[in-house]
């Protein structure tokens, strides 16, 4: 008997695979791993920042920087690698500790002076943002032989898909926040102030530390994106990924996250990315809309989708 | 009875606060600022443009008022405004010459438009921010069908009267805020409304047991909030005089919030001032003209704006209010000692 | 060749009416050639533009055109589309690789002789003495930064000419005149301006609506100088409001598929850069451009 | 005697406009169980959250051991050995029962939770207090009482040095509050102390040994259980003799016989068997039974929150069929629901603004009342039902949970009902608030409003019900009339099988 709470999920993975299934019948080409393995490369970074993402949303908070902070750390590596010559092995740190940092600040700002969250990561968002454009408001190339290296790193599955660096970070990175939200304490913690903060502190959570931690995650997770994202595009820009934390929002919402906080699952978060991409795919695949029908089809897929997981989750008994 | 009003005055002194140091800024950087003068029947000054130019996102920043008291959120106001500018192009450039007929179809987009969030949110509980991004997205799809992907520019004095007219010396647009705000409070603090909405924000559970339907109070926020960004949509088109479909409104939702949040609302739903909200739009139309006063490269715009909000929120934070008089403390203190 | 050719295409978006010109007159080609045209819009951001790329190659279209949102991260895509040997051809942006052999040409014109030409009729008009206000494009977009280098080296020749305030007005007709509004304000109402330079048509189209309000007359108390030579400026040109705009063409697409033809004939090294030059439109030829495009 | 654990010495603690705490000295012994009492908004549940860092206080020591110490948050508190079950059930409804009681504390394997241990643990420890629930169902599935045993038995498992109880048996059963009692001599035996705050005079003659009484932010005094008379005790508490209460002893008084509501086999699939209930105008019916047999299920059912399967509702002899609660309350219903901070108070808005709001709902939304009628009938509820305020316009979240629920109450007399079902009405009120509430009741009662009372107080049922009737299992078994009413005949009818 599959546990009740699962249903949504279930649900959810079910619609996920309508989905591809019915591009595969109707595309030539569209069912086939490379397609399916496109998704996570395509989306690696995505997938990195909705699950720093789903913690914020679990604690009941959010976190509008996170498009920001990947375009910053991009701008950071491009700018340190490219004119300053260090090695992106130096580099990575520098900009994982200072996103880090960055997320920290935000956290104490959003604890200490009990600001909300939308506000205090909206102008952490326009922060990153500036002084990304202030670095350099030109993109700018990387080239490094380590970029190389990592980019044609990877192994050829069945089907010819290619499982690349991107899509591995992506999935550890899954991996270990799966643990970390349903096998720890501190996931634990996570959940009980998206439940009730006040109750949560009365219980004895450490609001602060859990509050600092959690947004400290959600930025080095983003600056992980950014790297991610850099080796998606040997490039660092201030202007890139912009709305990527909307993006990041819907996902975890679509994959049954509450924005209220206190109810989700990591897993479904990975299945709000793919489902996205999975629409996007079947619309560039389709190849015959105009820019505004592109922008209606997604949004009525959206709504089809949203609207079928409600009525599927409100009629199955419990 | 003291209590009360206090509290009610605390409210607005740091919102104004904020509001009046930008304008001294404003005043320093340039000494125009205040300057108004009274030509052509009309008050011209940089003073006049900041109102005029925050009124559409005063307007949207009204509706937004009542959605993030329902413990809401909107995201689809700014498509809602390219909706209603392209619906009232196209009935222009069809030849309609009736301004009520114009007006009337561009609220009337939006009143579906509307009633599409409402319905989501309210009668399919959907979570809002899902809700209307659905319609973020499809909407300016809709407004770039409509107008078929171009800019469509026309001419009609009486419909470019609502961006660019003047009526007893204001700015029409102000004009249309002061009515706007005028209509909305008289519904939400002379009825019930407002306390009813007050009460699904503050406690959904509890305003069930009190009979409160709301499921229908959700829909009539989403609606007055899709009305009133239609209003703004159709401003911002009669201004250029055209409807620009991919940018009329873009990112405006996050202004609208932004200034609902700046006037001191909790975005967890419960009490709500419009009048502070359309304060907060005040503070962020200023501190864009500070900027384009202030003549710093625009590469400097989003780290002054970010320094900016945190500063005006941190003020209002009681924390920080009382960090900063420990500092004048020791700063006192240090001063007594040196003497 | 019996079987019809597949091309992708992937757009940036439809942020300005120039954008949506070129995305018709591209779709326009292609069914005049008999070529299925896989149109993808990117909605401006360059991740999904990419995506789009990728799955141009998973569906083994026979040619791609990309208009790159940004000139920068193309390289590991165009390397994945070089190994499924589908060639790319470049339109508009530029893409910054290191191996050329990348993409076989591209086909666009060159932002910072836009610039040029525009200063240039500039400085010529007012004998290089000229107070100017400038409307940048997005901060940090390449045809605002292009545009702005070609600008402003042609102008540096001309110490009496001068921009004395310079802000971004995003690419859009409502900034345009907001940011427009709030500059005459700062400059004493603007009767010292002597030029507004605007990155793009519609920022300019924005402006002369400030400058009216502002109780001046566009195009003879202040010059108005822009690029892209939309229909909308065309007719402000001939209407006296905008002085001179540079054109850029949105029609990409033609020479696009010439290439993708002669490459199927044989062909293998193209130029890298095929320059789409563009007219200067001032009151003398805009009028006959006009009647030109309607009779289109 | 055994030796102090906690002292605190002139604590003071002020809220914008309130001076809660005025100077409060407070000495609990290891090894006994020390009854902390005072009215409503006495400072009981404010002097707890100071000890337990919740509060800072302005001023005063507090010594664990004869050692000062500062906790900044319950966490520190906990750290120091000082567990505390707080007056309003504060767990998390998202959590799973097991989650809650171990939160912060899991058992781990391997650096990671041991989900398997921390279930068995959860299930074996609610055992100890006849609960055989399914620990990994989220808390919210469980009733109100259920969720107040699971925080006790969190608290009592946390329990190193101190176990702090704020009015833990607010909602519990007889049965219940024995199981709770036998828990507390256990630790007690242990060495461990225990504050107790409660408002049933008997619970603390049952199970403390020395009292410490608040009155209006001040201590009284301190003393020892077994040497204060009962009439002492409440002549400290309220600072006037207990005769100027009135008595407390059950009094017939009159139904005019006219049917006000008949239900006739109402349902619910899995929450409720068809069960009959009848009330004339005038009249008080009491329901009795146990956690959860189904007398919250009942009151929901006939006032429209939850949908009806089955049955028939007949009022004022219309039949007639909510749909929500709105066409109840039209219809002239109320209820007062037992889950205060969840389903009662409207924590930002105002006491005024809390106690209109049905009223409001019943004329319209159109017909606004004014703000000086508001006020008004803000300030003759405050009065009458002497809730401890100093200000009609303060927010509801700040008042101590007594007042509270005397907030809520009003807001239902407030609409002028002809029928109010109470859910535990008397949840957390002291003893002087609870004679006025009887005594307005019976009042309302002689002008024709008809009542059904959901009450776990047996004394109270039988002080004011006219008619008992007695759930188990989520079915009717018997309906007591006249003489039957009495303690004796309910506890039979409950617990028979
Ligand atoms: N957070 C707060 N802000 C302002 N005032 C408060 C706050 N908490 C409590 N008070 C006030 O402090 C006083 C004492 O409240 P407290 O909750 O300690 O009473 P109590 O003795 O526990 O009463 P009860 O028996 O009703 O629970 C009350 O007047 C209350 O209004
Ligand atoms: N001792 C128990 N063991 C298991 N489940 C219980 C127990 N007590 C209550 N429950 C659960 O709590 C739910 C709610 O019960 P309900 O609120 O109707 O009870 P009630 O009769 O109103 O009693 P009370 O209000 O005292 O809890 C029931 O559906 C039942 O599942
Ligand atoms: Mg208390
Ligand atoms: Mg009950």
């Amino acid at each position: 008997m599959l546990n009740r709470k699962f249903i949504p999920l279930t649900i959810t993975c079910c619609l996920f695979f309508l989905l591809f299934g019915i591009g595969s019948v109707q595309f030539e080409g569209f069912g086939s791993t490379q397609v399916f393995f496109n998704l996570f490369s395509d989306n690696a970074f995505l997938i990195i920042a909705a699950v720093g993402m789903t913690f914020v949303i679990l604690s009941g908070g959010i976190d509008l920087s996170v498009g920001a902070v990947i375009a910053l750390t991009g701008v950071v590596c491009s700018v340190l690698i490219s004119r300053y010559q260090l090695h992106p092995l130096i580099v990575f740190p520098i900009v994982l500790i200072g996103g880090t940092i960055f997320g920290a600040i935000m956290g104490a700002i959003i604890h200490y002076y009990k600001m909300q969250p939308f506000i205090v990561t909206l102008a952490g968002m326009f922060f990153a943002r500036g002084l990304a454009s202030v670095i350099s408001e030109e993109s700018i190339p990387i080239e490094h032989e380590f970029y190389n290296q990592v980019s044609a790193f990877g192994f050829e599955v069945l089907g010819g898909a290619w499982i690349g660096s991107s899509t591995i970070i992506c999935l550890v990175v899954l991996v270990i926040a799966i643990i970390t939200a349903h096998y720890t304490r501190f996931g634990g913690r996570v959940y009980a102030i998206g439940g009730d903060a006040n109750s949560a502190a009365l219980m004895g959570i450490p609001l602060a530390q859990t509050t600092i931690r959690i947004y400290a995650i959600s930025a080095f997770l983003a600056s992980l994106a950014g790297i991610v994202y850099s080796f998606y595009t040997f490039s660092g820009y201030s202007l890139a990924a912009v709305g990527v934390e909307l993006d990041a929002i819907a996902a975890v919402v679509i994959g049954g996250t509450l924005l209220t906080g206190g109810y989700g699952y990591m897993f479904g978060t990975l299945m709000g990315v793919l489902i996205m991409g999975v629409v996007q795919t079947y619309i560039s695949f389709d190849g015959t809309l105009s820019s505004w029908w592109t922008k209606i089809v997604i949004g009525l897929l959206l709504f089809c989708f949203i609207a079928l997981q409600q009525l599927l989750i409100k009629t199955t008994p419990r | 009875m003291s209590l009360s009003s206090n509290q009610h005055l605390r409210r607005y002194l740091w919102p104004c606060a904020g509001l009046l140091v930008l304008f001294i800024i404003n005043a320093i950087i340039s000494p125009e600022f205040f300057h108004i003068e009274f030509k052509d029947g009309r008050f011209y000054g940089s003073l006049i443009d900041v109102l005029n130019r925050a009124a559409p996102v005063a307007l949207l920043a009204i509706g937004m008022a009542l959605v993030i008291a329902t413990a809401g959120v909107d995201l689809s106001v700014g498509s809602i405004m390219a909706i209603a500018g392209a619906v009232s192009a196209y009935f222009i450039t069809k030849g309609v010459d009736s301004l009520a007929l114009i007006i009337g179809a561009g609220l009337v987009a939006g009143l579906i438009a509307g009633i599409i969030n409402g319905f989501l949110v309210g009668y399919m509980s959907i979570q809002p921010i899902v809700a209307t991004l659905i319609l973020m997205v499809a909407g300016r799809g809709i407004a770039q069908l409509i107008n078929e992907g171009q800019i469509v520019t026309f001419d009609h004095p009486g419909f470019a009267f609502l961006g660019t007219g003047s009526f007893l010396g204001l700015p029409f647009p102000v004009v249309l805020v002061i009515i706007t705000f005028a209509i909305v409070q008289l519904l939400t603090r002379r009825t019930a409304l407002g306390l009813y909405i007050e009460a699904v924000g503050a406690n959904p559970s509890a305003s069930r047991y009190i009979g409160l339907n709301e499921k229908a109070i959700k829909m009539s926020v989403y609606c007055v909030a899709a009305v009133c960004a239609a209003l703004a949509g159709m401003i911002a088109a009669a201004d250029i005089r055209g409807s620009d479909a991919n940018n009329a409104g873009l990112w405006l939702e996050l202004d609208a919030i932004l200034a609902v949040v700046i006037g001191g609302a909790s975005l967890m739903g419960g009490r709500f001032s419009i009048l502070l909200a359309i304060i907060g739009a005040l503070i962020i139309q200023t501190l864009t003209v500070t900027i384009i006063l202030s003549g710093i490269p625009p590469k400097y715009n989003l780290l002054i704006k970010a320094t900016a909000i945190i500063l005006v929120l941190l003020l209002q934070s009681p924390l920080f209010q009382k960090q900063l008089s420990q500092l004048k403390f020791w700063k006192n203190k240090k001063e007594m000692n040196n003497a | 060749n019996v079987q019809a050719l597949t091309v992708g295409f992937a757009q940036v978006g439809s942020e300005s009416g120039w954008r949506t010109s070129f995305s018709e007159s591209v779709k326009a080609e292609a069914e005049k050639r008999g070529i299925t045209l896989k149109f993808s819009d990117a909605q401006q951001k360059q991740e999904n533009q990419i995506k789009a790329v990728r799955s141009f190659i998973a569906q083994r279209v026979d040619a791609i055109l990309i208009a790159p949102v940004v000139e920068t991260g193309w390289q590991p895509v165009l390397m994945e589309a070089k190994r499924a040997r589908i060639p790319v051809i470049i339109l508009d942006r530029n893409v910054a690789v290191t191996d050329p052999s990348l993409y076989l040409t591209r086909i666009a014109p060159d932002f910072e002789v836009e610039g040029q030409r525009a200063a240039t009729w500039l400085t010529e008009k007012t004998g290089g003495k000229c107070k100017i206000l400038e409307l940048q494009g997005t901060v940090g977009s390449s045809a605002a930064l292009g545009r702005m280098k070609g600008f402003n080296a042609t102008i540096a020749k001309f110490p009496e000419t001068k921009i004395i305030r310079s802000q971004t007005a995003e690419f859009t007709r409502a900034k345009g005149k907001e940011v427009m509004e709030t500059m005459l304000k700062a400059e004493g109402g603007g009767k010292n301006i002597c030029a507004i330079w605007a990155h793009n048509d519609e920022m300019a189209l924005g402006a002369i609506q400030a400058v009216k309000e502002a109780g001046l007359q566009p195009g003879k108390d202040i010059l108005i100088v822009s690029v892209d030579a939309v229909d909308d400026a065309l007719k402000a040109i001939v209407s006296g409001e905008i002085n001179v705009s540079v054109e850029l063409s949105p029609h990409l697409g033609g020479p696009a598929f010439d290439v993708i033809n002669e490459y199927r004939a044989g062909k293998k090294d193209f130029e890298k850069w095929i320059h789409m030059g563009g007219a200067v439109f001032t009151i003398e030829n805009a009028a006959a451009e006009l009647t030109k495009r309607g009779a289109k | 005697m055994s030796q102090v654990v906690l002292q605190l010495q002139n604590i003071h603690k002020k809220f914008p406009g309130v001076h809660a705490l005025k100077g409060v000295n407070f000495t609990l012994r290891a090894g006994e169980i020390h009854a902390l009492l005072g009215e409503n908004g006495a400072g009981k549940s404010t002097l707890i959250k100071v000890m337990t860092g919740v509060y800072q206080r302005d001023d005063g020591d507090i010594l664990l051991n004869n050692q000062a110490i500062f906790p900044n948050n319950t966490g520190d508190a906990q750290a120091l050995g000082i567990s505390t079950v707080y007056q309003e059930v504060n767990l998390l409804p998202n959590l799973t029962v097991a989650q809650n009681i171990y939160l912060g504390r899991e058992p781990r394997r391997f650096g990671l939770i041991n989900w398997t241990k921390v279930n068995q643990d959860a299930a074996q420890l609610l055992k100890g207090y006849d609960l055989d629930i399914d620990v990994t169902q989220p808390l919210s599935s469980y009733s109100i009482a259920v969720q107040q045993l699971i925080a006790i038995a969190r608290g009592v498992d946390m329990s190193a040095k101190v176990l702090i109880l704020d009015e833990p048996t607010a909602s519990l059963d007889a049965d219940e509050v024995q199981t709770l009692f036998r828990i507390m001599r256990d630790l007690k035996a242990r060495g461990i102390g225990i504050v107790f705050v409660t408002h049933f005079l008997d619970q603390v003659y049952a199970v403390t040994d020395r009292i410490t009484i608040l009155r209006s932010a001040q201590l009284v005094g301190e003393f020892e259980t077994a040497t204060l008379s009962r009439a002492e005790l409440i002549g400290h508490m309220l600072g006037k003799e207990l005769a100027a209460l009135g008595e407390h002893k059950p009094q017939a008084h009159a139904t005019s016989g006219d049917a006000l509501l008949s239900v006739q086999a109402i349902s619910r699939q899995a929450t409720l068997s068809p069960t009959d209930i009848a009330v004339s105008k005038g009249e008080v019916v009491g329901l009795a039974g146990l956690l959860g047999s189904g007398r919250t299920e009942l009151c929901r059912l006939i006032f429209g929150v939850d949908k009806k399967h089955s049955g028939n509702v007949t009022f004022h002899g219309q039949p007639v069929n909510f749909s929500s609660p709105r066409d109840a309350i039209i219809a002239g219903m109320g209820l007062c629901p037992e889950d205060r901070k969840h389903d009662g108070i409207l924590g930002q808005l105002s006491i005024r603004e809390n106690i209109i709001l049905a009223r409001q709902v019943k004329q319209g939304w159109w017909k606004f009342i004014s703000r000086k009628e508001q006020e008004e009938i803000a300030n003759n509820f405050v009065k009458e039902l002497s809730v401890a305020t100093s200000d009609i316009e303060k927010p509801i979240e700040q008042l101590s949970g007594g007042n509270q629920q005397k907030v809520i109450l009003a807001r239902w007399l407030a609409a002028n009902p002809s029928l109010l079902i109470l859910d535990e009405p008397t949840r957390g009120i002291d003893i002087g608030a609870h004679a006025e509430i009887i005594r307005l009741i019976r009042k309302l009662c002689d002008q024709g409003l008809a009542l059904i009372v959901a009450s776990s107080e047996l004394e109270e049922l039988v002080a004011f019900s006219n008619k008992v009737v007695v759930l188990r299992d989520r079915q009717k078994v018997t309906e007591l009339t006249g003489d039957e009413i009495n303690p004796q005949r309910i506890m039979q009818a409950i617990a028979a099988h």
